[in-house]
């Protein structure tokens, strides 16, 4: 029950999040902002969704103490690590090229990257 | 050139885990989705993330390409010869005579759904790894050569 | 011209690729005896769960080895295109 | 009901990326399309229950294929129509 | 031969994690574990020089491995929480005040630098652009820039975080 | 508790139509790139939700092969954009 | 041993040159003298299985060979329900026909090449995939099975691409395989939609289930139509040749000679389909006469648009096309004529056992024609007529191979393309006199067109800057004197040949009960 | 199995036995002949220069024929064919492949209709 | 008509990767579109083997039920890899052009032609 509670709270939050990091996508004004929105509020939200799976894996398992269900964490806990991980790297790998390319950051403050590398 | 220091970072943590996991599906093929190319794939990605992290000239050093061809045409020499394994027993080519048979490779398994045992499936498993590593040794080699070729239209 | 032309050969092939799906039906195949035979009775006698690579490997693995083999045809072609040329290497004959 | 509407979804997708692949000059934008593309026929994959098609599908469609793509538009020229 | 074996062990447990509930001892059946030994070999042999390519064994120690769940379990997800609401906000107002800033710290690990940098591009709000090479200083797009940072030269990282002292658990974890 | 999963997997699908938006209307390739890692981790979440959603616990496999190998079109559309392959 | 060589020869056939081209990389570092060592070893092992194999199946009928199988020969599993389900090769006596083919041109070119290509790079690659052709060469006329014969198309189109663009010099090469691989691509991918359409009707990828399965149904018409024009355009019949010229004369001359052969096994992959798969559920008269089209244009096109070339191989290259048209011809009368016995008596087995003939002496005029150009591209270093001239004088036997080969192609007595023509006009002159007419003319301007490349070649006085020019190298000469004295041989004796090799193939070919028979048993 | 058999071709025949009798015979007619011309031929006299009225003896490429020279009259008379032929070799991938897609459209039309 | 949905897809997909070959000038274009054409082929060959309400054919820990076929899945990978291997040689095909050519444009790519 209280499984069941978590995993409709989980699935939510991640829905939410992932809409509102295609919201953010569409309604941002540059790439780095654009960025900021999806990668990486699009990787919590999954990362939330996985959660809500490895709950459901988690509770099945007590309640029938089927090593599948087990497995099936497990394997969704790796997969959510590793979506974390290649995200963070691949969102500074795509920030780096755009702004070596001469994308300015375009409503901007301030620049301290420019000064250093023009 | 090469990429950010973070970037190289993150490739040399991440290049032994695609190479295990690859190698997982390469060895699990029989019992889960998966098999020898797919595996191989994987590797080769794996490769592939270390090769891009890595100016050219860097990754000549750490993967070779002599070592990998020479693995390619080891895999497919690997294949060839457990297909020919049979021939010397009296089958036909291709012929699974492990399965079944109690040695290595050999369990058998109850029909129907069970969770599933590495140590079945006879030739099946073998010949998984002959083309998982001919398929890690092929892509990877591919993206060698092309990049090779990219550095040859800058020197002149 | 050649656009008009285009056009035309495209509504013919289209009109031939849309018998597929006019006489085939999507989910309910016709015949399906070989694929019931490997379901019955891949796992007894391969001893793999994975009926996919028994077939793969087992009762089209000669199929499996000329796949192999195209990937490393392909390999040596592309290192064939990136050979190292020697310097007395002249070909050309327009 | 669900999964049917995922896949008429996916199809249309599907149908649509390609569009885009047709429809892109810029070389670079039509390999993105095209990996998009790669993803979601592999997601059809998967929805036709071919798991082994599916990773091979991701691995090599979606990983490799566009990475030697992108090489070979750095090595050549990256808009349709460019010369030297 | 240490970077062997710390390799070696690190995709064993990798692949005893992947094959887990397959047997009777333990999780695992004896073929699984064989079979995890031959290819732990092969892949430590193989990738021994990229996991230790610093040389560097301080992260061989168990209690630091220990350490990492704990922090990303801890603070980090606190503070991902708290950017992420942020964050959410500012897509639905729109009200964004945008700017790169140079961000020291004093980690000076490669290993340490990619953990800091890494946490903080996951926290929604900033965005690590790109790194000085020697000095390990991060340059890092704010979508939110207190007033008055932009004057500064350069921030501490640890005002980039809310509540918890993120650098400070990088620095326990990494060196 | 599995009829929860796929009404979630729809919407993420549908989310994924939002990202070719961006992917059309992009005036930079980074922006493109953006899109597509964006339908990258979309789409591993979908994977993970009809793994469940199919009872199919091996098909997560697939998942990880996703999270892990759609990194390196994202790495080489970094480096060729940054000028550096 | 014997009967173990001779049961496991079709696998043999495939895994020799596997093996060769496996290890090619490696013995390659060693020396270049053992790779040549090797890879001659190789070949002459993978013929003399070929013969084997060959003399064999004449001589007993059509062996099969089941991968993966307890026994070789267990085609159906006992408890499968009398359905093929694994891969068979078939190898029937038409299948044994382009076996031997393939080795004999393929030993007679690699003879030549390792003289000829001595000074290149890149050779362990060339010779690797050289033998990876041949093995896809076997594959493509030995398989009994619908997506085997795909991948071996793939198999063979790849390492023809590779090799076509061997000569990467000045681009041309590369623009060339680029053309002919683009083509060939969709044409294999087309070929596997046919395959699929096959399989979700009948559920089976076995040539023989499916034939005796075809209802021949809209869907069955469909896919009719797009495996034949892919085979078609494989072999380069008119419209579709456009890639053969380009291919053919940017080619290393060995390769061209091996392209031609890798064409006719697109052919054989025509007609096995024509023939076996469908025979007479089709409506015959209406393929036929498709293919006979196909055929007739194929030769008019050819012949003409070769007369103004002034690239001697590009020249060839159309005669090639020209002559692909005689076989396609010769086998479309045989198939319109199918399924009505008295007419099939009269004169439609006599007109595709003239196109058969015409597939092997085809390979070897063409293949001798294609290596005596290499030869003399390999001391004056021009493909070009307008420069040659005067080389009579001293190439003397390439000179005689080249008279040999023109006669033979021109259809002049007692060379061997002229009994497989005297076939192919009076059978075709009994179903339509106005194709046969048109037969004799091209032929006509065949010997003209030939002539032209003598003179321009050959005759005339010694040219400034030619004075030097030796004779072509010994192991050139004696792959060319293979070939030679097959195309004299075949010429002096024909009928036994058409007795021996010929009509079995051609009554292979047109007994789909036969070939359904050995791999199912029974009915 | 006879070696030199007849070759049945349906209507007619062709025995190369025959034709090779006939070739030997003709051989030794020509060669019989030839033994009755000038016997007083020596190499390397005025006798194998050409004799062109007194003028000197062109260069040697001024002599040899160029190839496309020859059938020069067969292609002027086929010129209409010509120029319909030729320019269809394009050398264009796409049209190659519209040529074949054509091909394939036009024979789907044939077959479906007429069977 | 609802359930043909993939066969549709198919019909439409491999049109457009044809015409894209047809209709483009870049050679990377008629490269992507060659691919296209083949995903296509491969979808065609996966949804042959569907069963309404089949799972995959894999024994690990599934439910008991119907199973989709097995060999399409078989023939879809070998032509898959098959895709790969043409996708890297006509790319270095292309890179080979682009260095001797100066273009990547099949207009200018005919130096044979007649």
């Amino acid at each position: 029950m209280i499984a069941d509670i978590l995993i409709i709270a989980f699935l939510a939050v991640g829905t939410f999040f992932n809409t509102l990091g295609i919201v953010g996508l569409l309604r941002f004004p540059d790439v780095y902002t654009r960025m900021h929105a999806t990668t990486k509020m699009t990787t919590f939200g999954s990362v939330f969704t996985a959660l809500a799976v490895i709950i459901y894996g988690g509770a099945s398992w007590l309640g029938s103490m089927d090593t599948g269900y087990a497995i099936l964490s497990i394997h969704t806990l790796i997969a959510a690590v590793a979506l974390a991980f290649t995200n963070a790297l691949g969102s500074h790998a795509i920030a780096r090229g755009a702004h070596r390319s001469g994308i300015k950051p375009s409503p901007a403050v301030v620049d301290r990257l420019e000064e250093v590398q023009p | 050139m090469r990429m950010s220091k973070l970037v190289r970072t993150g490739a040399d943590l991440l290049y032994p885990f695609a190479l295990i996991f690859g190698l997982y599906i390469v060895m699990h093929g029989h019992l889960t989705p998966g098999g020898g190319f797919q595996g191989g794939a994987v590797v080769a990605t794996g490769a592939a993330i270390v090769i891009v992290a890595w100016a050219y000239e860097d990754v000549a050093g750490m993967i070779r390409k002599v070592t990998m061809k020479a693995q390619e045409s080891a895999g497919l020499l690997l294949f060839i010869g457990s297909a020919a394994l049979a021939l010397g027993l009296g089958y036909a080519f291709f012929a699974n005579v492990l399965a079944n048979s109690g040695s290595l490779f050999g369990l058998s398994v109850p029909f129907g759904p069970n969770p599933g045992e590495l140590n079945t499936a006879g030739l099946i498993p073998i010949m998984n790894f002959a083309v998982g590593i001919e398929v890690w040794g092929g892509l990877t080699i591919i993206l060698l050569y092309l990049l090779s070729g990219l550095k040859k239209e800058e020197g002149t | 011209m050649k656009r008009k032309l285009a056009l035309v050969i495209f509504i013919v092939l289209a009109g031939g690729l849309l018998l597929i799906p006019a006489l085939l039906d999507f989910g309910v195949p016709a015949f399906s005896d070989m694929d019931d035979y490997f379901l019955e009775h891949g796992q007894e006698q391969t001893a793999a769960n994975n009926i996919v690579t028994a077939v793969v490997f087992d009762y089209r693995g000669f199929d499996t080895l000329g796949e192999s083999v195209v990937l490393f045809t392909a390999v040596v072609g592309v290192g064939l295109m990136f050979r190292r040329m020697l310097k007395e290497e002249e070909y050309e004959d327009e | 009901m669900i999964e049917m509407l995922v896949h008429f979804l996916v199809i249309t997708g599907l149908i649509s990326s390609a569009l885009l692949v047709y429809w892109f000059r810029d070389l670079l934008a039509a390999t993105l399309a095209s990996g998009i593309f790669s993803f979601l026929i592999s997601l059809e994959f998967y929805i036709l229950q071919a798991p082994d098609v599916a990773i091979s599908q991701a691995a090599i469609g979606a990983g490799l294929t566009t990475a030697i793509f992108i090489v070979a538009i750095r090595a050549t020229s990256r808009y349709e129509g460019g010369g030297s | 031969m240490i970077a062997f074996c710390v390799t070696f062990l690190l995709v064993f447990c990798i692949y005893l994690l992947l094959t887990a509930g397959s047997g009777t001892i333990g999780f695992w059946s004896a073929s699984e574990l064989v079979a995890g030994a031959g290819l732990g070999i092969v892949v430590a042999g193989i990738t021994r020089k990229f996991l230790c390519r610093s040389d560097n064994y301080r992260m061989a120690n168990p209690l630091r491995l220990l350490l990492i769940p704990v922090y990303l379990l801890g603070p980090f997800l606190v503070e991902v929480t708290l950017a992420n609401i942020d964050v959410a906000g500012r897509v639905i107002t729109g009200r964004i005040r945008p700017g790169i800033i140079r961000v020291t710290s004093e980690l000076k690990t490669d290993l340490g630098i990619f953990m800091l940098a890494n946490s903080i591009t996951l926290t929604p709000g900033t965005i690590t652009v790109d790194i000085e090479e020697k000095g390990n200083d991060l340059f890092v797009h704010k979508i939110n820039i207190m007033p008055g940072d932009e004057q500064k030269e350069a921030v501490p990282a640890r005002e980039l975080f809310s509540i918890a002292d993120i650098p400070a658990w990088i620095r326990r974890i990494a060196e | 508790m599995i009829g929860y999963f796929s009404p979630v997997a729809f919407i993420l699908v549908a989310l994924v139509f939002l990202a070719m938006l961006r992917l059309v209307l992009g005036p930079t390739p980074a922006d493109r790139a953006v899109a597509v890692d964006t339908v990258n981790t979309l789409m591993v979440a979908v994977l993970i939700l009809l793994g469940v959603v199919y009872r199919q616990i091996i098909f997560i496999d697939v998942a990880i092969v996703y999270a892990l190998l759609s990194f390196v079109s994202t790495l080489f559309i970094a480096k060729y954009i940054g000028g550096e392959l | 041993m014997n009967g173990f060589l001779v049961t496991h020869a079709p696998a043999l056939l495939i895994m020799l040159p596997l093996i060769g081209a496996f290890a090619a990389p490696f013995i390659g570092k060693v020396s270049p003298k053992v790779r040549s060592a090797w890879v001659i070893l190789i070949m002459t092992l993978t013929t003399l299985t070929a013969l084997l194999l060959a003399s064999d199946v004449f001589m007993y009928g059509t062996r099969i060979y089941v991968f993966g199988a307890a026994a070789p020969d267990l085609a159906v599993p006992l408890d499968s329900g009398g359905i093929p389900i694994r891969i068979i090769f078939t190898v029937d006596a038409m299948s044994a026909l382009m076996q031997v083919i393939g080795a004999v041109c393929g030993f007679a070119v690699l003879l030549y090449s390792l003289s000829a290509d001595r000074i290149h790079s890149g050779l362990e690659s060339f010779y690797t995939l050289f033998l990876l052709m041949i093995a896809g060469i076997m594959g493509m006329v030995s398989t009994g099975d619908l997506f085997n014969f795909f991948v071996f198309l793939e198999i063979l189109s790849i390492a023809s691409a590779g090799l076509i663009a061997y000569r990467i010099d000045g681009g041309l090469a590369v623009e060339a395989a680029l053309k002919y691989f683009v083509l060939s691509t969709i044409g294999a991918m087309v070929i596997l939609i046919a395959i699929g359409i096959y399989y979700g009707e009948y559920n089976a990828l076995n040539i023989a289930l499916i034939a005796s399965r075809m209802q021949f149904t809209l869907l069955d018409q469909i896919a009719l139509v797009l495996i034949i024009t892919a085979l078609a355009m494989k072999c380069g019949s008119v419209p579709m040749h456009f890639w053969t010229p380009d291919a053919y004369s940017m080619a290393p001359s060995s390769v061209t000679a091996m392209l031609v052969v890798a064409s006719q096994a697109s052919l054989y992959g025509l007609f096995r389909v024509v023939f076996t798969l469908y025979n007479v559920t089709l409506n015959a008269m209406t393929v036929g006469w498709i293919i006979i089209i196909l055929g007739v244009l194929s030769m008019v096109v050819g012949v003409t648009m070769a007369i103004p070339q002034k690239n001697v191989k590009r020249l060839m290259a159309y005669h090639a096309i020209s002559q692909t048209g005689y076989m396609l011809l010769g086998v479309g009368v045989g198939l319109a004529v199918l399924g009505n016995q008295p007419l099939m008596d009269s004169f439609g087995y006599i007109a595709m056992e003239g196109g058969i003939f015409h597939i092997i002496n085809h390979a070897m005029y063409k293949g001798l024609l294609f290596l005596t150009a290499g030869a003399i591209f390999f001391r004056i270093g021009t493909y070009n007529l307008n420069k040659m001239g005067g080389l009579g004088h001293s190439m003397k036997y390439t000179m005689i191979f080249f008279i040999i080969g023109a006669l033979a192609i021109a259809g002049i007595p007692p060379f061997n393309g002229f009994a497989s023509k005297l076939m192919i006009y009076e059978s075709v002159f009994a179903f339509n006199p106005v194709l046969a007419i048109i037969a004799m003319v091209v032929s006509i301007l065949t010997l003209a067109s030939f002539v032209k490349v003598f003179h321009s070649i050959f005759m005339g006085p010694k040219l400034p800057g030619y004075e030097t020019v030796q004779e072509a190298p010994v192991p050139m000469l004696i792959g060319m004197g293979v070939l030679a004295t097959i195309v004299i041989a075949f010429g002096l004796f024909p009928q036994a040949v058409v007795d021996g090799l010929i009509a079995p193939a051609a009554h292979a070919l047109a007994d789909q009960s036969g070939y359904i028979a050995a791999v199912l048993g029974g009915a | 199995m006879d070696l030199f058999a007849s070759l049945t071709t349906g209507t007619g025949f062709w025995n190369p036995l025959a034709w090779l009798i006939a070739v030997i015979a003709a051989t030794v007619i020509v060669y019989l002949i030839l033994q009755r011309g000038e016997p007083g031929y020596k190499k390397g006299t005025a006798q194998t220069t050409p004799f062109i009225s007194g003028n000197p003896e062109p260069g040697k490429e001024m002599v040899h024929v160029r190839a496309s020279n020859l059938y020069w009259g067969y292609l002027d008379a086929l010129k209409g064919y010509y120029d319909l032929v030729v320019p269809a070799h394009t050398g264009v991938v796409n049209d190659y492949v519209l040529w074949y897609l054509g091909v394939t459209a036009a024979l789907m039309i044939v077959v479906v209709v007429f069977i | 008509m609802f359930w043909n949905l993939p066969f549709i897809a198919v019909v439409a997909l491999s049109l457009i990767g044809l015409a894209t070959v047809v209709t483009k000038k870049n050679l990377i274009k008629i490269f992507l579109g060659i691919n296209i054409f083949e995903a296509a082929v491969n979808l065609f060959l996966i949804s042959l083997g569907y069963r309404d309400g089949g799972i995959a054919p894999i024994f690990t820990s599934a439910p008991s039920t119907e199973m989709v076929m097995a060999t399409p899945q078989a023939l879809t990978l070998t032509s898959i890899v098959i895709g790969v291997a043409t996708s890297a040689l006509l790319l270095s095909f292309a890179v080979i052009i682009w260095k001797k050519y100066g273009t990547i444009d099949t207009d200018q790519i005919r130096r044979l032609r007649e």
